[in-house]
């Protein structure tokens, strides 16, 4: 196993993986570009090397750099997390040809599976079902138009080097199709460097439900089970859950055996994603591999009590998975919220300094966050600031045990969506586990009210809490002893006057 | 003493005198005056009014607080900003509906509409890029641009004005 | 199910009960002392009412009281955790007579098992095997010391009443029979009201072994797998694991069987735990059962999936099970290390005020805690300021888990045992799961060693801190602008002058 | 500017320099001063000193520190106290293995010797209750217990003083 491993990325997702690289012993060292110095992922390693200024194009996208850090910090392999690198096939390359280990699939699956068609033409050839559409980005805005009258709107805008939801837009009718088109296709450039657009079907009442696969370099392939993810705005996830309401045992091998063909269409190996889109008819069509550690992961972990991040490692470290089908059972119910500074009823992110941090403990909650009480939320990066996951014996018990959680959850200084969570875990169709991806587009329930008296609280706090600072400043200063002990206090006003 | 406690955006005096060691005599408002047991630490304020247990967090920069999973803008106002909030009769927000203002900080990609033009509510005027994701503004009222402040590629911070609308008669 | 419930209890496992309130929707109602007006109990409840002093013999102990509080706040059932009033028949009935539901078991069966000798009498009657040794107290030292020599040494002394390692002394020779005996009285007497102890033989390689039961109103009466509770400090736990390293699949159908039957002998109802001891040779003897939730539940709920605290509130309110023995697996393996306010060396009590903490997060960790980062641990009470739990799919996972989820651990202004935690986890025998009772006498390896850099890293970061201070200082205040932005700063300040 | 800085009981003169945001110029003792990035918040202080990262967290009273699972004492001390520890020889501790201190809060259970007693290292001179459980203080040293400050029943403070012994000579 790897001594020292370098992770190429910032936030939760590094804080995670290095938490597993402490696990068994490994050293964990990092990058960071020069707005995060001081972020938690870098506070978390053991070293870390500066790659650039605050945007990601010159920091934590430049590859060669990322590899000098390397190199430098005595790094035997990389990491890439989700997202920024890990699904660049010539970095993948480049790793390898600078005598690093990739911690991922082959260049060649990655780009296989990245370009969207490529990967519908492999996977088609390998039986596996696609959605209807055509598999070429449209020529010009004219014959975009022509496919998707064909086809019968309402129809999916898709990027061709897509993910995410960027660059993705459904149109219900000819008369938004252009500005739909042009609109796609900016948000595409400006996302991957790539304006191609294609046009697919649009499949109703759709479930998006994606199945965890892992292989290793001896030939194992093996599904561990799947996830819903239809719960969705701007085609955004916002909240996973393991196993699917909407899947059945049988439905799960069905799906499991066509993620592992694509898997093998592509000669995968280590942890990646097949994403299906699934129809209110239970027909389930391929969108996508993604050849990387997926943000929601963690409830097929504590489903399938496996640590995908510890699998990746030794699969990379060119050791046998060591599971068969059959070790891999679900026990149980898993849900994430994922917490956006981002305000919950525009979805408008919400950078800013955290003023106020708590989160959740006790049975069945896991957190991973990649923030702290002292974080600054940049505005250059993702607005997620941590993954908030319940497991319970069934799936009632974890919607419960993620109200308390979210209850318990203090965030200060940002927005976030936590009110979103409360309203789409009380939402009707939510809770009897019969939703698809237009929940978001449907009416929610009202946040939970306050408690009565709670204004009242609220104003004899603040009130008691200036009185107490109050009657402190008539105190004089200097009878503390002998020691300076005011620095934290100190250093902390500076910073208010500061900004 | 007597303190100005904003709350939401409504001003509020609160008196509170301390009675003992985590004990206060408090009146909200035109409210009776009663007794709360109540103890502030870097964890906020637990207060104890009767039996009723209330753990309220307060923000580092003491301008917002949470209670019972609910968020909200709460602060002292210091005695001159409390005058000065009396006189402008309790108005707190910028230019209302007839400013478009920045939600976030961010970059300008596309401004949509030009001087003069006539715009509808729900219609958007402004695609501000923040996060990686692109954000469409749109104008909540009817009327006509009155001026635009920004221009695409513009770096904005979170509350700059943006565009000004007059608004329709009617 | 009841709408609103009072916890008879502080710190952790007033907590931890209020949790499963909250996920079932239950308002959760509590008691304090004086001194607990503010503690993280109180916090989390409702509301609650003051019971008396800090001294809990005139506060939380005093039955009448805690009755008064529940009706007084409209509480339909009592849970009284562990400790306390938990094994207290005479409350137990005195709940029921008050008309409230009290969530344990039926007060014969806590008198029946209180009683250390009648326990034994009652299960050895149904075949369970118990250590030899004299069914009763001693009448005086001279016949204490008899059987003793009869049973030969070394002996085990046990407070008739007793629990928790009260009371109890290990005997090696006659020499200092008398010292320990009437250490053994005084501490029982103290403890519980009631110098009686008894004499029995020691076992040797003693392991503690004890099985979790679940029994309800209805006839079904289940075992929970085991704890393997060796790690002990004065005869008190410190670490402990789900399943034992030392018991197999048939020790543990056949500890199970005879700890079901233990709990039908005295017509057990709820949650409860059988301890066995346990000889190097395998043979298994009674030695109590606890007629609460225990302290160490949590490694049981991880590894079979159960939430006991819902258990017992589902069976307190009549509710079946609605579980049978083959639906309890276990899965994977789960480690407790119990942070304890005390010097980690020495055994000794450490209060204070808390002044920096931080609980670790992420993959296989629950943190059950029972303070906050402003709380002050009195003297008053139990030393337990939280329990660290980490769940692995085998043992050396989890024991990995454990290590990282301990760094993570920041607790400064009390001093703790981590370091002691650090150190077992080290051991050779504890790794390889050969350890019995005797672990903590037999040298342990040093404490891993601070990293190179470690001294001059603390002192550039404290001189920084106070640069940071002073710099501040210098700046002129009043200049926040509109609002009075300093009160938790000064709050601080005040606390920090004021002791 | 230049602090003394205790660590576990040893005084260090270390030389801060702010040189920009979030840097400084370090010089610890007789040391090479060299460029440190750092950032000091609630958390405590982040230090990347070359490539090296490690968070220091400190207590709110400014006297623990904690870095990579370990705890120390450290603080600032004013410089008053510094020149006070500089003339006393940078002692920290109190009396030393003559004297038996109370180790916690709590109440005294029983005194086991009497003064001119003679006692031998482990011997047990005190048992003290705290938090429910009975501790037995022991002599570290051979010698005559000198005077005793406690008496059963007392309830004493941490860092009481209860038992001074006089050492044995040799």
């Amino acid at each position: 196993m790897f001594e020292r491993v370098l992770v190429a990325n910032r936030g939760e997702i590094a804080v995670r993986i290095m938490r597993t690289l402490r696990d068994l012993g490994i050293s964990p060292v990092t990058v960071h570009s020069e707005a995060d110095a001081h972020a938690v992922h870098v506070r978390m390693a053991d070293a870390s090397i500066c790659v650039g200024p605050e945007a990601s194009a010159q920091s934590y996208l430049v590859g060669e750099r990322v590899i000098d850090a390397a190199r430098r910090l005595g790094a035997q392999a990389i990491h890439p997390g989700y997202g920024f690198l890990s699904e660049n096939a010539a970095f993948a390359r480049a790793v390898t040809e600078a005598g690093l280990v990739w911690i991922g699939p082959p260049p060649e699956a990655i780009e296989t599976m990245g370009d969207k068609l490529d990967a519908r033409r492999t996977v088609e050839a390998a039986g596996v079902p696609v959605v209807p559409g055509v598999s070429r980005p449209a020529r010009d805005p004219a014959e975009a138009l022509a496919i998707a009258t064909q086809l019968g709107f309402p129809v999916m805008l898709k990027a061709s080097a897509g993910g995410g939801g960027k660059g993705m837009r459904l149109v219900h009718d000819e008369a938004s199709f252009e500005a739909a088109l042009s609109a796609a296709r900016r948000e595409a450039a400006g996302a991957f460097g790539n304006d191609a657009v294609y046009v697919e079907k649009f499949v109703v009442e759709p479930h998006h439900v994606e199945i965890q696969v892992m292989c290793d370099a001896h030939g194992a392939a093996l599904y561990v089970g799947e996830r819903e993810c239809s719960v969705q705005r701007r085609h955004q996830k916002v909240i996973e859950e393991c196993p699917s309401p909407f899947v059945d045992p049988d439905m799960r091998a069905r799906m499991g055996a066509v993620a592992v063909a694509a898997a093998k269409a592509c000669g995968y190996v280590g942890a990646g994603t097949v994403e299906f889109l699934v129809g209110g008819d239970r027909n389930f069509y391929f969108l996508e591999m993604n050849t990387r550690l997926q943000v929601e992961h963690p409830v097929t972990e504590l489903v399938y009590g496996v640590d995908l991040v510890e699998l990746q490692l030794r699969v990379a470290a060119g050791e046998p998975l060591g599971l068969t089908q059959a070790d891999l059972q679900p026990r149980g119910h898993a849900i994430e919220c994922r917490i956006y500074a981002e305000d919950p009823v525009t979805y408008l992110p919400s950078p800013g300094r955290i003023t106020a941090l708590t989160w959740p403990e006790g049975p069945g909650v896991r957190v991973d966050s990649g923030v702290d009480a002292s974080s600054t939320v940049p505005m250059a990066y993702d607005p997620m600031v941590a993954k908030l996951c319940t497991w319970g014996s069934d799936r009632s018990q974890a919607i419960r045990r993620m109200g308390r959680a979210l209850d318990e959850t203090v965030i200060l200084g940002i927005t976030t969506n936590i009110g979103l969570h409360h309203r789409v875990l009380a939402h009707p169709a939510f809770a009897a586990g019969r939703y698809d991806t237009g929940l978001l587009a449907t009416p929610l329930p009202d946040a939970p009210a306050p408690a009565s008296g709670h204004r009242d609280a609220v104003l004899a706090a603040v009130a008691i809490a200036q009185h107490v600072a109050d009657e402190a400043r008539a105190v004089p200063t200097g009878a503390a002893g002998d020691a300076l002990t005011g620095w934290r206090i100190e250093g902390h006003e500076r910073m208010l006057r500061g900004g | 003493m007597r303190y100005t406690i904003e709350h939401d955006g409504e001003s509020t005096p609160v008196e509170v005198r301390r009675l003992g060691t985590d004990r206060y005599l408090v009146k909200i408002g035109d409210g009776e005056a009663r007794v709360i047991d109540a103890h502030a630490d870097a964890q906020g304020v637990h207060l104890l009014d009767g039996a009723h247990s209330r753990r309220v967090r307060l923000a580092d920069d003491g301008r917002s607080a949470w209670l019972g999973g609910h968020t909200v803008t709460a602060q002292a106002l210091d005695p001159h900003a409390a005058r000065l909030r009396a006189r402008r009769g309790d108005t707190v927000s910028g230019g209302g509906d007839t400013v478009i203002l920045s939600p976030m900080p961010g970059r300008i990609v596309q401004v949509q509409v030009a001087v003069g033009d006539a715009v509808v509510p729900g219609q958007g005027v402004v695609i501000i890029e923040a996060m990686k994701m692109e954000n469409e503004l749109r104008a909540e009222i009817a009327g006509t641009i009155a001026s635009i402040h920004c221009q695409a590629d513009d770096r904005v911070e979170g509350g700059a004005q943006l565009i000004v609308i007059d608004p329709a008669e009617g």
